[in-house]
């Protein structure tokens, strides 16, 4: 290839090259302003990423091209999750604005670094070849490692990071090994090129096959899924609480992204193949709705909560991905359409725990005690939040949930959507919890320390009923009773995350069909079988 | 008829204007909630006089499949998915779609829905009030979750695919969670509602796979494709027995079925119209509704249909003679709500179609009344103990004539709803089910007539407990409740009869197959009479007669025994049958409720679930070199399997 | 001849492997590396891979060992000539046994058909890596970048209090 | 000729003692040479395929070695990103041995 031909569609590439640019300038504007002005960075990072998606979709749409000899594919698919990203990229900036303000030092750096971290997601959703792949995970991760760390005094963060690097590290050596030993058997590391090898009926060398198992580890890391999953509460502990939202939520998404191409591309056409593979995925998805849905009940911080339900939500979505099918979009369909879904409603909890994070310091469940009264909008967010995050209908989680299990169901997989059913009523269980705390336990004059929260449940049992009542049911204008501490209102920007999600988490819930048409006409880009 | 939909959609358009405006509006909203289900009530009468005048012809209508009754179906695409232009039933595309099935059964069940949950409605303005006339402070709240209850009610009515009613399905129990727990400052309110949600929710899990299963051979979510499909044999045998006990699974948990029934004597500790409406009109006959609207799928399977009919006379036996030995005025209607239902699963489960809706409406009308009637002296007496009261009708005149009504009707004496009804299902079970079947059913409506006349003697009759000298009868809002309720109770009965003009009788209008008219089999019917007859006059000179002992139940019938056994040696029968057989009965059905199904059922799964969780987390050490070695072992296991297969 | 050298190589490599595993001082640890990693470049060499061995010598030998010790100097501890293993190691040098037999049998397992190693010219390799890798090229300096702003943030001190 | 096997079998080897020191150590130091040697097994492997794969795929053959300089690159990366988590580690709680580093479990 030479230099002139390489330059003919660079043009499909601008988003890419914008981000980038884009990204360089906050960190210099960055040394220009002075502290108190910093939080204009973070608005302008927001109004940069809508700016790109807006240019996405105007330069990319009906495109359906793969660049550098199949490196990158510009396609319907890699559109849609380049908008999903920059939408999710917008959420977490807002939602941060204010926590980045108040708790975290280098505000700029902050943004300039989830700026490039999409830009690596964008570039993950687009990779065709192993090595893109990994390099574009590289840069996801490498800003995902130093924003777990940024809450520089507090050892939790600091341990969560080294956790995570640590075992980020190992798995890319673990992946970088599958890779290489699949070029050391086939020469090529593009996808298209696996599957024509594992097409080729006769033997396949055992080579490729333990380079593809090696590759899945690595990336079974990246979903945190069961047995890889460790990290991840930990991480999520440790990081700061925007941070923790980013990781569930973007970087799961761009983790499917990633090995939705890989599997409809270089494993799917296989056919035979890719039934044995199949059982694989559907024992790591079994094991991950299991266990993280079972660990989530023993739970007391909410980061960990969320970390292992999400591990149980990697569980469903790997039985979406062990579906896909040559002949049938509808695995696919769910996966997608799953992710986003999620990703709402989880927008919509996280930024109403980092409102309450802002206004208290804490992230333990029994500090949730008595929101419904203190401050009632966020305690209705967070409650339809997990209400739709273990399936209730009406909200998006039922629809996401029942498409997905619909999917794995007509597969023949019965027994596993049974499984995965069972799971959501579990997590309902431990989500009841979280709500419970906020609408029947009273809320706590002082910030308690330990084990005051746990006897406040016998504490409201012995109280009188009037004055119980009276105490739980103060319409807000009324004076409140002595120990009673109304929050301050959440700043601008997180009440229009949480309302726009709350909005969607309805609307999509209740019609999903124009959502669905994009999503199809993604997984269509990558299954062009069907 | 095609502006059913509107029934339910003004339900729920009054529930976000409830939450948001409630505060600032004239009893707190609570009329905007009464105007919706107006609304809804007049609606009604619209779609049943226009579904009455349709005919095949008509645009939506045919002749339904399985059921051969008059069905109007109307739909808009919700949601599709797989490959644009595929055809569905090749499961490459799902189509669902917002739909409504309009036949004789969800016109049954929207009268009854609309008609009972509007009473409610209405009384509760009475009845949420403490004594000095002020409104629950979270009235608001009280009505907005009763208006979505309701909508979510007859969206699960009228829902024409099986998706769209599981949605429902799952409205109704997340209502019945925050009525049953309205009250949540108290414990056992919170854990009743939990109880109620995870015990429903167990049941949930069934249906869903069932409805997947149905899916999965099907490809479509729509109850009449399921249904032709099952007519023309595409579906085995098999799938067909194992997806009805799925969906009867969840039919089982919504329906208070043995041994599902123990969330609902808990959820008594609901305010008592929400009580009414669950046992009348929505949640609990869900599940009944359930088994008939899928009946095509249940008749085609026997051994479906004897499980139906072996749980709900199981239930129906177990759950009436604990009705007998109860102490609590709701409790008793509790267990007697649940004996009802097994009543109607066992009629359906005997080919009684028509016989088991009928009673689904009879028992929603009179079991409204009596909840209701317990409830007034619930609110004046604040006693739920009936070995507390006595010769309350001397202060609640009016509670206890329409109260007594109710009882009566339930207890199955003649011309009264519940008579004709209850001999209905004698007549199904009679014919379709081995002998043993119809005994312990006639022991049951003895039974029940029994507990019935024993509810209404001890509490209205009888000797007067001074105590209640100063308390009122129930305010207007209620007994004028209360009294439209009563002359359903009264009449109802009557459509079995075979009328003249365009409605014909019941069993002309609701049926399976085909129509008929009311079958009498003379030694039944004469049977069952006598039975309910006998046990009211029992009951009269056991309970009204005699003032009540407060040394408990056993002392109860002891003293029974003393002061009777000079006149009726039947005393002395009833008294052994009491102290053997029935307390026995239902010491070990109670025993089975705690020890089996509430330690057992209910906790354990919790508690094993619970533990589990909580050794499993120890797993994740925080050592990071766990963590490592835990990957490489996923990854020994990976690379091993993959070089096995490759092979 | 090639033979020889390679033997030697492999031995270096795995001894100073190793070394670095199992030795109980960090700072002879580090050493170790240096050495397998020097006999890597010698492989590389014995390979034709004259460019790459370049680099590793002057990336490993010349940065980041001398990185490794410089945070190993930072971070002293007076237990650090006495470093052991954690608790779990006789199950770690099983299980990592059974990855290296597993990976090991999968390759002698292969049959590739295989030429006598050569090597392309410089020219051709910065050809393809300017232009059909140009994109993981970009995108790996700008993993550069957020590791370098990542450390320095991280690592700078007097920002404790927060 | 040394055929390509042996080299294979020696990155195998080298791989397998790198994830031994990263299950094995105390140190995070340690741990973190440990990967270095895996990645240096992934990189043999690469170069080793690269020479002798002639012509194979559809690529130049010496795509191996190409792959192998962004393994070199990322390594470096890590481990400079790597010393910074540790150096600040070290301050917060003066210790970098990973079985004292357990605030949060479970």
């Amino acid at each position: 290839m030479t230099a002139e031909n390489l330059t003919a569609n660079l043009h499909l590439l601008t988003p890419e090259f914008v981000l980038a640019g884009f990204a360089l300038l906050v960190f210099v504007l960055d040394l220009l302003l002075s502290d108190e002005h910093k939080d204009l960075l973070g608005w302008l990072s927001a109004l940069g990423l809508v700016g790109l998606a807006v240019l996405s979709v105007l330069m990319l749409a009906g495109e359906n091209e793969s660049l550098y000899n199949g490196l990158l594919a510009v396609d319907a698919y890699s559109l849609f999750f380049k908008v999903f990203f920059c939408g999710i990229g917008v959420f977490i900036i807002l939602s941060s604005i204010d926590y980045v303000k108040k708790y975290l030092n280098h505000p700029g750096e902050f943004y300039g670094l989830l700026l490039f971290s999409i830009l690596g997601m964008n570039l993950m959703a687009m990779s065709r070849e192993l090595l893109t792949a990994y390099i574009s995970l590289e840069l996801l991760s490498f800003s995902l490692y130093v924003m777990v760390a940024y809450a520089l005094g507090n050892p939790k963060s600091n341990e969560g990071s080294l956790k995570y690097i640590i075992i980020g590290a190992l798995s890319s050596a673990i992946l970088l090994y599958g890779l290489s030993m699949v070029y050391s058997t086939l020469g090529v590391t593009r996808f298209e090129a696996i599957a024509e090898a594992l097409m080729e009926g006769e033997v396949v060398s055992p080579a490729l096959w333990a380079g593809l198992a090696l590759i899945v580890a690595g990336l079974g890391f990246k979903l945190a899924a069961v047995p890889f999953h460790m990290w991840a509460p930990d991480a999520y502990e440790g990081a700061p609480l925007p941070v923790t939202a980013y990781l569930a939520i973007a970087s799961k998404a761009a983790a499917f992204a990633l090995v939705l191409r890989l599997l409809a591309e270089a494993f799917v056409p296989a056919g035979d193949r890719w039934d044995q593979w199949q059982i694989i995925l559907v024992v790591m998805a079994a094991l991950s709705m299991l266990v993280g849905n079972l660990v989530a009940l023993a739970q007391r911080n909410l980061k960990r909560l969320m970390a292992y339900s999400s591990v149980g939500h990697v569980g469903y979505l790997l039985a979406g991905t062990a579906v896909l099918a040559q002949d049938s979009l509808l695995g696919a369909n769910g996966v997608i359409f799953y992710l986003v879904g999620y990703s709402v409603t989880s927008m919509v909890v996280f930024a109403a725990l980092i409102a309450f994070f802002n206004a208290t310091g804490q992230d333990e469940i029994p500090d949730l005690a008595g929101l419904a009264d203190r401050q009632p909008f966020l305690a209705m967010a967070i409650a339809i939040g997990l209400f739709s995050l273990s399936g209730l209908p009406i909200f998006v989680g039922f629809t996401i949930k029942f498409y997905l299990f619909t999917a794995v169901a007509n597969e023949g997989y019965l027994w596993l959507a049974g499984l995965a059913i069972f799971t959501s009523l579990i997590s309902l269980y431990y989500y009841l919890q979280v709500i419970r705390q906020m609408y029947i336990q009273p809320a706590l004059a002082a910030p308690a320390e330990g084990d005051e929260h746990r006897s406040g449940e016998e504490g409201i049992e012995a109280r009188p009923e009037a004055e119980a009542e009276e105490h739980l049911h103060t319409p807000a204008h009324h004076e409140p009773a002595s120990d009673y501490v109304p929050l301050p209102r959440p700043s601008p920007a997180l009440i229009a995350v949480v309302g726009i999600g709350l909005v969607a988490t309805i609307a999509l819930g209740v019609y999903p069909a124009p959502l669905l048409e994009l999503v199809e006409s993604a997984s269509a880009a990558i299954l062009p079988g069907s | 008829m095609v502006w059913a939909w509107l029934i339910p959609v003004l339900s729920f358009a009054a529930v976000p204007l409830i939450i948001l405006f409630g505060k600032r509006l004239p009893a707190k909203g609570s009329p905007l909630a009464i105007l919706a289900i107006l609304a809804g009530f007049a609606i009604f009468w619209v779609v049943f006089a226009g579904f009455l005048s349709a005919s095949p012809d008509t645009e939506g209508c045919e002749i339904g499949v399985g059921t051969e009754a008059l069905t109007c179906n109307f739909k808009i695409t919700w949601f599709e998915a797989g490959i644009p232009g595929a055809d569905t039933s090749n499961h490459d595309r799902i189509e669902v779609a917002w739909g409504m099935t309009i036949d004789p059964l969800t016109i049954a069940m929207l009268g009854l829905a609309t008609f009972v949950a509007l009473m409610v409605q209405i009384y509760s303005l009475g009845y949420m009030r403490d004594h000095d006339g002020n409104f629950d402070p979270r009235l608001d709240w009280y009505y907005a979750f009763h208006a979505l209850f309701i909508a979510s009610m007859l969206t699960l009515v009228l829902a024409d695919n099986f998706l769209l009613l599981y949605v429902a399905w799952e409205l109704v129990g997340l209502c019945s969670y925050l009525l049953i727990g309205f009250w949540h400052e108290r414990p056992e309110p919170r854990e009743a509602a939990k109880k109620a949600f995870i015990v429903t929710r167990i049941g949930d899990v069934g249906l869903l796979v069932g409805i997947l299963l149905l899916w999965s051979q099907v490809g479509s979510f729509s109850m009449t494709e399921t249904f032709a499909a099952i007519e023309n044999g595409v579906l085995s045998d098999g799938v067909i027995t194992v997806s009805a006990l799925l969906l009867f699974l969840g039919a089982m948990g919504k329906s208070a079925q043995f041994p599902f029934h123990v969330w609902l004597p808990d959820a008594m500790e609901g305010p008592t119209p929400v009580s009414a409406l669950i046992h009348a009109a929505t949640m609990v006959a869900a599940g009944v509704y359930l088994v008939a609207r899928a009946f095509p799928l249940f008749s085609a399977s026997d051994t479906a249909m004897l499980v139906v009919a072996t749980i709900g006379l199981i239930t129906a036996l177990g759950a009436a003679t604990i009705a007998l030995v109860a102490t609590d005025l709701k409790r008793i209607l509790a267990y007697s709500t649940i004996s009802h239902l097994g009543l109607m699963m066992l009629s359906l489960g005997a080919f009684g179609y028509t016989a088991a809706v009928f009673h689904l409406l009879a028992h929603g009308f009179a079991k409204a009344l009596l909840f209701l009637g317990a409830g007034s002296v619930m609110h004046s007496t604040d006693e739920l103990d009936v070995r507390q009261m006595g010769g309350l009708r001397r202060v609640m005149p009016v509670t206890a004539i329409l109260f007594s009504i109710g009882a009566l009707s339930l207890g199955g004496i003649p011309i009264l709803a519940g008579f004709w009804s209850k001999d209905e299902i004698l007549v199904a079970v009679n014919k379709e089910l081995p002998v043993i079947f119809i005994v312990l059913t006639l022991v049951t409506a003895l039974f029940s007539a029994l507990y019935m006349a024993r509810a209404m003697f001890v509490v209205f009759y009888g000797r007067f407990a001074e105590q209640f000298e100063h308390v009122h009868d129930a305010p207007k809002t209620m007994s004028i409740t209360m009294g439209l309720l009563a002359v359903f109770a009264i009449v109802f009965g009557l459509l079995a009869l075979d009328l003249p003009g365009p409605f014909k009788g019941i069993g002309y209008f609701i049926f399976y197959h085909e129509g008929h008219g009311l079958v009498v089999v003379a030694w039944v019917m004469g049977l069952s009479t006598l039975l309910a007859i006998a046990a009211f006059i029992f009951g009269y000179l056991a309970y009204a007669r005699r003032s009540i002992n407060l040394d408990g139940t056993r002392g109860t019938f002891a003293r029974v025994l003393e002061v009777a056994e000079n006149k009726y040696y039947v005393d002395e029968i009833y008294q052994w049958t009491v102290d053997r057989v029935v307390l026995s009965l239902s010491r070990f059905i109670a025993w089975v409720d705690r020890a089996l199904v509430n330690d057992v059922g209910i906790n354990g799964p919790g508690d094993i679930t619970r533990v589990l969780g909580d050794r499993l987390k120890y797993h994740v050490t925080g050592y990071v070199y766990t963590y490592a070695l835990a990957m490489a072992l996923g990854l020994i296991g990976l690379a091993i399997f993959w070089w096995l297969v490759s092979r | 001849m090639s033979w020889f050298l390679f033997i030697i190589l492999a031995f270096f490599t795995l001894a100073g492997g190793l070394g670095v595993v199992v030795t109980r001082n960090v700072v002879h640890a580090a050493l170790f590396l240096l050495v397998s990693l020097v006999a890597v470049a010698g492989l590389y060499l014995i390979l034709f891979a004259e460019f790459l061995a370049l680099v590793q010598v002057l990336i490993y030998g010349g940065a980041i060992i001398i990185v490794l010790l410089f945070a190993i100097m930072l971070t002293r501890t007076a237990e650090y000539p006495y470093i052991s293993d954690n608790k779990q190691w006789p199950l770690a040098a099983v299980a990592a046994a059974a990855v290296g037999v597993v990976l090991g049998a999968a390759f002698l397992d292969n049959n590739i058909p295989e030429t006598s190693p050569n090597s392309p010219a410089f020219a051709d390799l910065a050809n393809s890596l300017f232009t059909t890798w140009a994109i993981p090229f970009e995108v790996a300096s700008l993993v550069l970048l957020v590791a370098l702003i990542g450390a320095i943030i991280i690592a700078r001190t007097g920002e404790d209090n927060r | 000729m040394v055929p390509l096997v042996a080299f294979q079998v020696l990155s195998a080897a080298l791989f397998a003692i790198g994830l031994y020191g990263v299950m094995a150590r105390r140190s995070a130091v340690l741990i973190v040479m440990s990967i270095e040697l895996m990645l240096n097994a992934v990189n043999i492997n690469l170069i080793a395929a690269a020479s002798h794969l002639d012509g194979m795929g559809k690529w130049a053959n010496f795509d191996g070695q190409i792959i192998a300089i962004f393994v070199i690159t990322v390594a470096a990366a890590e481990v400079g990103l790597g010393m910074a988590i540790i150096l600040r580690m070290y301050r917060n709680r003066s210790t970098v041995n990973v079985d004292e580093i357990n605030l949060m479990k479970w």
